[in-house]
């Protein structure tokens, strides 16, 4: 069995060597493999040390929790279960992470929601846990199709979110996530967001660095707050307690705490930008007039579209969104410097990420935000209907 | 091509028991017809499970049925 | 040792406050104390609970005093509780303790419980749930339940006053049948929930149902639900507590009340499976009891 | 038990039935709403501190004004009962907060899916962690995605006129989505404020299962083969086609709901000041705060405009367009850290640069007129500080 | 009269696909159990229809044989969640509801009073059919307390003793030792007690059983639908293999049926 | 007047109506195209497009193919009035909602998760949808406009139905009626010869000629209606 106490200065508990995120990330030789969504979630926590991780199954969203549990039986991971149900699932983990584990689960749609009371107590409750989120469309009626309409239920959660296009940046992303995540100063738990189906089931192919190194493991005496583990003072100590008071001291301390794990939030922008290369990616022509802002596979859906322009002799360019919380206002503003149209291609029917750039963006942009085109339901959004509405705008603006 | 399950309708009429028909897991599928009084199947429901066949040869041991291969017209 | 963080930096001593002190010098720890800790304890030493905002009078908060007592290591003790009364003593323990959402107590527990064994191995952490019967049982069934058919190493305690006490006053799952209360204003139509039952079934090793009428009694049943919860399995507690302000009494007659229960509603019922009874023989030979 | 009741429409119930006033909380104004709604059933769980509006409806149970009653295990069951219920054709009753209210949220963010009507009393609360039991209206950003149609009531008059025409909104055939009526715990909830009643023996005429857009599953009406509601099994283009093409029916039932608006609510905003430079925004109890305000600055002497928005879905968006196309400035006062109001204000108009975020207050904190006066000064260039001394 | 929402308008019955009107001349509906029963399956039109559940599965033979066992088809809604089950009960021509994962009985509880209220004259049958996940592992609260407040429906469990329909993880219905998804090194506690469960929680008639005897199978279900008409919860625990995960080969099903009522599902 | 709502093919994901500005007729008034009209005017023109565009049918739902309550048979008998006055006219019902398993038989009815593949099977360029609940006949109307070239009637006995090209609402069998005599007013200024006749049975059933009824023609069923020796058939319906 793995212990670990089997862990030495350079070795963790199976035996990999430690490394720093930057060697892991930037620095180690990679080689070429071809794999699902759910497969490199594997490889990218066999390389994160992890203490814990607690499943409920979600497949056919995603088989990424089994593969993780295989790598419990494997050794790679101290301690797993399958929870009851998401809600569950959830509080497990928050107990995990609460006593000074790096934790890891999975969940999509329905079990997001089921969960959702979680969400905003695990900020508050500061815990550098992460949730690999499979966006999957939410009831009713049921669907297993990818749709992130759920993504929208996490903004204002408190918690941050990233969201990944493809296999490659699953990978790269959940790794970083756990290092800006246990920030002593951010310190809040991470979504890493990525939709269904289309990244968790199609094979692509993905740079990985070698399987014997991996992250050093989870300081929790490094933390803002102390773990529950009766191994750190204060020894009077509960995690969290409610203020007993009516008065305005007791509601002063709820706003005060809500305002922190904002602040924590913000505070991890500048090792987001290191670790992720930049809060947004953009691509295409830097002085487009016609700029797509997205997330995941919309993003790629607009690269898409941009070649299709190009040679239509449009310029255009993609803003490719990797964080969502915190939000990259000043990046995206930069990005869409001269933009005459920017459109906001977008996997749900509310539109919540239109939204989201459209207050960002408010009385800064004089551009024309045209929140389309819009899919939902799980379809997939073919460049043809994203060159619709391009050409519907720029030929009534002409 | 598939597999389906076939009554031997001769043999199966000396019997009378209607047994099969009660462990068949698909609804309107393996039939009893009460006035030949046979089973008989309705071959493009069958999904070839074969647990008549166990009924019928390894509990009765009586071998009506039978798997029988079905091809498609285009074939 | 985990003792070692109630040891107050010598450097600071003169600016900490007494009750601080006190802990460090006068509390009894299982590392510092040369007998068990025991229900004696609460004559002369300093508890480790400090004052709290709930009612005068209130068993839960007597309740309370007889298992912190008793906890064979207070030190290396983790207890998680949820909302409800007993959340209002909780900030004034002098241990870790979690409080995360209303009925997730048993699964915060699981996942603690199981990452500390897994960081501490040679380590006995003793990791206790203490909940109020709307949080164990209503919201929270599923949770506890569940982290019996797991048979998570943990103690759970449900300190049942047969309703919904913080909130007001509203009939819950362990309400017994008939009962008025807010949400049942004709009388509750079922059954108490038979929760001690409920935990023998889903696998507890040890499962007593009491009243707190007798100190001793309940340090006794603690004791022996911690230290088999360490090697077996999960072990359940239900404890009588009742909410003399709901059920309309004075603040001195909470303990009439559950002396009364003890030969009603509360008349002791305790399981325990064989495994457990010859470990508590163990412990007992070794002292642990 | 009989009541002797007069069953009455809503257009009568609400603006014809001769009233009284009262003196009462929001809690009461709640549970009298629902006690002249010939509500079917209701079912609750403690969310107490935060508001007694299902004690109080427990009460109307035992009078007999409501048929069926219970205290069901914890917020997602009570939420799937209610879906159970409402399906099988009578009218249905809940009220949660916060904490409740993201427990049950995948019931709740299902309904308007399942297309059931009821209404769901939402007492603002925060949302852990740490625990609070304080009015913050943060949860109500998590129903904004939901399709749920949303009333946010100021006061107890609010509170009650607004429960009822709830009721009227969600059996409409082309709206038969949940309707959720808000207000602010304790502030609302646990004030008593006038209330302006009609006499209890008037209640809205009895609910009709088969005057609905789907059909009730009671086994009264075709097709004998229904699935409510049915996962299509494929995974293929019109699998993904019909779903997508459900949710926008949802948001569509939702917008159609703008209309009973008009009609029951007088319409999604109040105004008033329409010719003000500077404006201020609010909802709930932001609103009467904001009223306030309005007071104080015409008593100044100073032009100040108030938009009080009753319905936060369907969003007026036109309405508030129409409202601020001559502002200069807009205030937008919030109970919660997200400004989920101001943010829905910035998506929605397109005159940029006049929308003031805030003041803003969470945890249960009040929000003082003087924060909402201190925005107005600076909005009109006025040096606050030396009015102040 | 609820079985006139079953037969067709006379004008319109010839323009009705055949399985329709087949439902009605042939079908279950105002029929004596007698000539429609399990004992006669095979020779009328059964309530279910074609659905995509796998070949020789044993949970859509069960629930063959619930639709044939319902003593008033006509007055019974169905409440189901997701699972292999629905796949087929959602084919019946019984009214079915589908919430969220595990809601059944909380769903199945405001129904049924909702109907108490409605037709207080009348029987309507609500019965919550769930696997085991559904009903033990993510609704398990709701099932529970259903039972503790005496909600009169049947709960009819189908155990295949893993999650099937999503590929075969662990359940806290899966043996002690199983070696499944989410338990790689094998399942580390016992099967839940669900009979044990039922019985303390309130339900007045409880039956476990593997059905290998459509007769006693289908007794069992009208008891339970009779008994809880008026005393309160039953529920019938099943076993209903997943030939898929196990890997039974298909004529083995029902072998394998057999071998479980021995060792673990005896009545 | 303005068509804001026009028949499709819309395309890939359709805009809903409602988003689309598109409201319900009040009492006493029809939509045409998104408008709102007279419902006489509405009536002429969903008549003109049944009258003139290829394979009109009738799309019944439950609500009028079963015999669950008493204004059904007036109803039902209105509705084939009506499809006998329209030439080649045919009746396809919509019996149910639920998804159907393997997959449908599209020349014997029309399900609300894929109505398209009846329409186009068909080649149906006009159809009437009656007695569908609200909440799939909008469903089922969207996705025929994103999806065909079909011109869609809507006869709905509440409030109608933004989707469809032409929607009547709070219709009772008069005011069928009223509308096959505006079909036949119409037929006669477009000169349009027509002897009434009933639109034929579905195609799933067996057939009606006794004397060539064999047992095969019954399929999965043919055991229920097997012939004792000697016994003519024909007792079976």
């Amino acid at each position: 069995m793995t212990m670990r106490s089997q862990m030495t200065k350079e070795k963790n508990w199976s035996g990999q060597t430690m490394v720093s995120t930057d060697h892991l990330l930037f620095e180690a030789p990679r080689t070429k493999h071809f794999m699902t969504g759910s497969e490199v979630v594997k490889e990218a926590m066999k390389r994160c040390t992890v203490d814990a991780s607690v499943s409920y199954p979600i497949t056919p969203q995603s088989e990424a929790a089994h593969l993780i549990g295989e790598l419990w039986a494997e050794g790679y991971i101290g301690t797993y279960f399958r929870g009851e149900n998401e809600f569950g699932v959830m509080s497990e983990v928050a107990g995990c992470a609460m006593a000074g584990a790096r934790v890891v689960t999975t969940t999509s749609g329905p079990g997001t929601l089921r969960a959702m009371e979680n969400f905003p107590m695990w900020s508050g409750t500061r815990i550098p846990c992460q949730l690999i989120l499979m966006a999957r469309g939410i009831n009713t009626p049921l669907t297993i199709q990818p749709d992130n309409l759920e993504v929208s239920f996490m903004l204002e959660t408190g918690c941050m979110i990233w969201y990944a296009e493809n296999v490659q940046e699953l990978f790269d992303m959940t790794i970083a996530a756990f290092t800006v995540a246990e920030k002593p100063d951010v310190h809040v738990p991470i979504v890493t967001v990525v939709d269904g189906f289309f990244v968790s089931h199609t094979r692509e192919s993905v740079m990985l660095p070698a399987d014997d190194i991996a992250l050093f493991p989870y300081d929790p005496y490094a933390a803002p707050l102390p773990p529950i583990d009766s191994e750190m003072p204060p020894g009077r100590f509960l995690r969290d307690p409610f203020v007993m008071k009516s008065n305005y001291i007791s509601y002063a301390t709820h706003a005060s705490w809500q305002w922190e794990v904002r602040s924590a939030c913000e505070r991890s922008r500048p090792y987001a930008k290191h670790f992720l290369k930049g809060l947004i990616h953009t691509m295409g022509d830097a002085d487009a007039e016609v700029v797509f802002v997205a997330c995941g596979t919309a993003s790629h859906q607009a690269k898409e579209a941009n070649r299709e322009l190009t040679k239509l002799g449009i310029k255009s360019k993609v803003v490719k969104l990797r964080t969502i919380r915190p939000f990259p206002h000043d990046e995206l503003l930069e990005a869409v410097k001269g933009a005459k149209y920017i459109f906001i291609p977008e996997f749900n029917v509310t539109g919540w990420l239109d939204k989201e750039v459209t207050q960002s963006l408010y009385k800064k942009s004089e551009a024309d935000i045209i929140g389309r085109p819009r899919v939902a339901g799980g379809m997939s959004m073919p460049v043809e209907a994203i060159l619709k509405e391009v050409l519907e705008a720029v030929n009534k603006g002409a | 091509m598939y597999y389906v399950a076939k009554v031997d309708s001769n043999k199966c009429s000396d019997y009378k028991c209607n047994m099969c028909t009660l462990y068949c897991p698909e609804a309107n599928t393996l039939m009893y017809d009460k006035e030949n009084k046979t089973s008989w199947v309705d071959e493009d429901r069958c999904k070839g499970c074969a647990i008549c066949v166990y009924v019928c040869t390894d509990l009765l041991d009586r071998n009506c049925i039978e798997m029988a291969m079905v091809t498609t017209e285009e074939n | 040792m985990s003792v070692d963080i109630y040891k107050i930096n010598p450097e600071f001593r003169d600016i900490m406050p007494k009750d601080i002190i006190d802990l460090e010098e006068n509390a009894t720890w299982a590392a510092t104390a040369t007998k068990n800790r025991g229900i004696s304890d609460l004559t002369d030493k300093k508890e480790i609970l400090e004052e709290h905002s709930l009612c005068a009078g209130c068993p839960e908060s007597a309740a309370l005093r007889y298992i912190l007592t008793a906890l064979p290591v207070p030190e290396d003790t983790i207890i998680v509780n949820s909302t409800g009364c007993t959340s209002l003593m909780f900030p004034h323990i002098a241990l870790h303790t979690v409080h995360s959402l209303f009925g997730n107590q048993n699964a915060v527990a699981s996942g603690i419980k199981r990452v500390l064994d897994w960081r501490f191995p040679d380590k006995i952490k003793d990791v206790i749930v203490l909940a109020g019967d709307g949080a164990t049982i209503d919201i929270g069934l599923d949770y506890t339940l569940q982290s019996f058919f797991r048979q998570e190493k943990i103690t759970t305690i449900c300190f049942d006053n047969e309703v919904y006490a913080n909130t007001g006053g509203q009939e819950s799952g362990s309400t017994p049948k008939g009962q008025v209360f807010k949400m049942a204003p004709k009388g509750k139509v079922f059954e108490k929930v038979p929760m001690w039952e409920l935990a023998v079934t889903s696998g507890c090793q040890y499962s007593v149902k009491l009243t707190a009428s007798a100190p001793k009694k309940v340090a006794k049943v603690l004791r022996e639900a911690v230290l088999i919860a360490r090697e077996l399995g999960p072990t359940y507690i239900h404890l009588y507590t009742p909410c003399i302000l709901e059920i309309g009494l004075a603040a001195n007659e909470g303990l009439w009340e559950m002396k009364e229960q003890d030969k009603d509603r509360f008349t002791a019922f305790r399981y325990i499976t064989p495994e457990a009874e010859v470990y508590l023989k163990e412990c007992k030979a070794k002292g642990l009891l | 038990m009989s009541l002797n009741k007069t069953l009455v429409d809503m257009d009568y119930l609400l603006n014809e039935a001769p009233r009284e006033k009262h003196f009462i909380t929001g809690a009461q104004a709640m549970a009298e709403a629902v006690k002249r709604a010939s509500v079917d059933m209701a079912i609750a769980y403690p969310i107490t501190p935060q508001s007694e509006v299902m004690h109080l409806v427990g009460d109307i149970y035992a009078q007999g004004h409501i048929k069926e009653y219970y205290r069901a295990e914890e917020e997602l069951g009570t939420m799937s009962a209610i879906a159970g219920a409402a399906r099988g054709g009578v009218r249905m009753f809940t009220a949660t907060s916060g904490p409740g209210l993201l427990r049950g949220l995948e019931a709740i963010v299902s309904w308007p899916g399942h297309r059931i009507p009821c209404v769901l009393g939402v007492l603002t609360r925060v949302v852990n962690a740490p625990l609070s039991i304080q009015p913050d209206n943060i949860e109500m950003a998590y129903l904004m995605h939901s399709g749920v149609v949303m009333l946010h009531a100021e006061n107890q008059q609010d509170t009650f006129d607004y429960t009822l025409a709830a009721f009227a909104i969600t059996e409409k055939v082309d709206v038969y989505i949940p309707v959720s009526v808000s207000t602010e715990g304790f502030f609302v909830t646990h004030a008593k404020g006038y209330v302006d009643m009609m006499d209890e023996k008037y209640a809205f005429t009895e609910v009709d299962p088969y005057h609905a857009p789907v059909p009730a599953m009671d086994n009264e009406v075709p097709p004998a083969r229904i699935q409510r509601d049915a996962p299509v099994q494929k995974s293929n283009f019109m699998s993904y086609l019909i779903h997508s093409v459900w949710q926008q029916e949802i948001w569509d039932c939702n917008s159609r709901a703008m209309k009973y608006v008009y009609q029951y609510l007088g319409g999604p905003i109040e105004v008033i000041n329409p010719d003000a430079d500077v404006f201020i925004v609010a909802s709930g109890c932001a609103a009467a705060q904001s009223r306030e305000a309005n007071r104080y600055a015409e008593e100044e002497g100073l032009s100040v405009g108030l938009v009080k928005v009753k319905c936060i879905r369907p969003w007026p968006r036109k309405e508030i367009n129409d409202a601020l196309k001559n502002a200069k400035t807009v205030i937008v006062p919030e109970h919660n850290i997200i400004g989920w109001l101001s943010k829905e204000i910035k998506a929605s108009i397109p005159n940029g640069g006049i929308v003031v975020e805030g003041p803003r207050v969470y945890g249960g904190m009040t929000l003082p007129v003087e924060l909402i006066m201190e925005e107005i000064y600076i909005a009109l260039g006025m040096d606050s500080e030396k009015l102040q001394a | 009269m609820s079985l006139n929402y079953m037969i067709p308008a006379s004008k319109f019955k010839r323009y009705l696909p055949k399985d329709y009107v087949e439902l009605v001349d042939y079908g279950p509906f105002g029929k004596k159990y007698s000539e429609v029963g399990v004992k006669n399956m095979g020779t009328y039109k059964e309530l279910v229809e074609e659905h995509p559940m796998c070949s020789g599965c044993w949970m859509s033979y069960y629930i063959k044989i619930i639709f044939a066992s319902l003593p008033n088809p006509e007055d019974t809604v169905t409440i189901g969640t997701a699972g292999c089950g629905r796949l087929a009960i959602s084919q019946a021509a019984v009214p079915f509801i589908y919430g969220n994962y595990g809601d059944q009985n909380a769903m199945a509880s405001g129904i049924t009073r909702a109907f108490r209220l409605r037709f207080p004259d009348r029987q309507k049958d609500v019965i919550t059919i769930a696997g085991d996940g559904g009903m033990m592992d993510i609704g398990f609260s709701m099932t529970m307390h259903a039972w503790f407040r005496r909600e009169k429906f049947t709960t009819i469990m189908l155990d295949n003793e893993v999650y099937g329909n999503t590929g075969g993880q662990e359940s806290g219905m899966s043996v002690e030792g199983a070696v499944l998804k989410m338990s790689p090194k094998g399942k580390n506690f016992g099967k839940m007690p669900a009979m044990q469960l039922a019985i303390t929680a309130g339900c007045v008639y409880v039956v476990k059983m593997s059905p290998t005897n459509i007769n006693k199978a289908s007794k069992a279900i009208r008891r339970a639908i009779f008994a809880a008409r008026n005393l309160g919860p039953t529920f019938i625990h099943v076993y209903t293999s997943c030939n898929i995960e196990y890997s039974i080969p298909t004529p083995d099903v029902f072998r394998d049926a057999k071998e479980k009522e021995k060792r673990s599902f005896c009545i | 007047m303005s068509k804001k709502i026009t028949v499709g093919p819309v395309g890939y994901m359709p805009q809903s109506a409602p988003s689309m500005g598109v409201e319900l007729s009040p009492e006493g008034k029809a939509l045409l195209y998104g408008n709102i009209v007279e419902e006489e005017e509405a009536m002429r023109d969903a008549a003109k497009a049944l009258l003139t565009m290829n394979n009109p049918t009738i799309f019944p739902g439950p609500q009028v193919l079963w015999d669950w309550r008493e204004d059904v048979a007036d109803k039902s008998a209105a509705i084939l009035d009506l499809a006998s006055e329209i030439p080649n006219c045919k009746i396809i019902p919509m019996p149910d909602y639920r998804p159907k398993y393997p997959k449908i038989d599209v020349k014997a009815e029309i399900n609300p998760n894929h109505p398209n593949l009846t329409i186009l099977d068909n080649k149906i360029k006009a159809c009437v949808f009656i007695g569908v609940h609200c909440h799939y006949a909008n469903l089922t109307l969207r996705m025929i406009r994103a999806g065909t070239s079909c011109y869609t009637v809507a006869m709905c006995a509440m409030m109608g139905h933004e989707e469809a090209m032409a929607s009547i609402r709070d219709v009772h069998a008069d005011s069928i009626v009223k509308f096959k005599d505006i079909v036949i007013q119409v037929r006669n200024e477009l000169g349009i010869e027509h002897t009434t006749t009933m639109p034929p049975e579905n195609p799933s059933l067996p057939k009606e000629d006794w004397g060539s009824l064999t047992p095969a023609d019954y399929g999965e069923y043919r055991a229920l209606i097997m012939s004792k020796k000697g016994e003519h058939v024909t007792a079976v319906e």
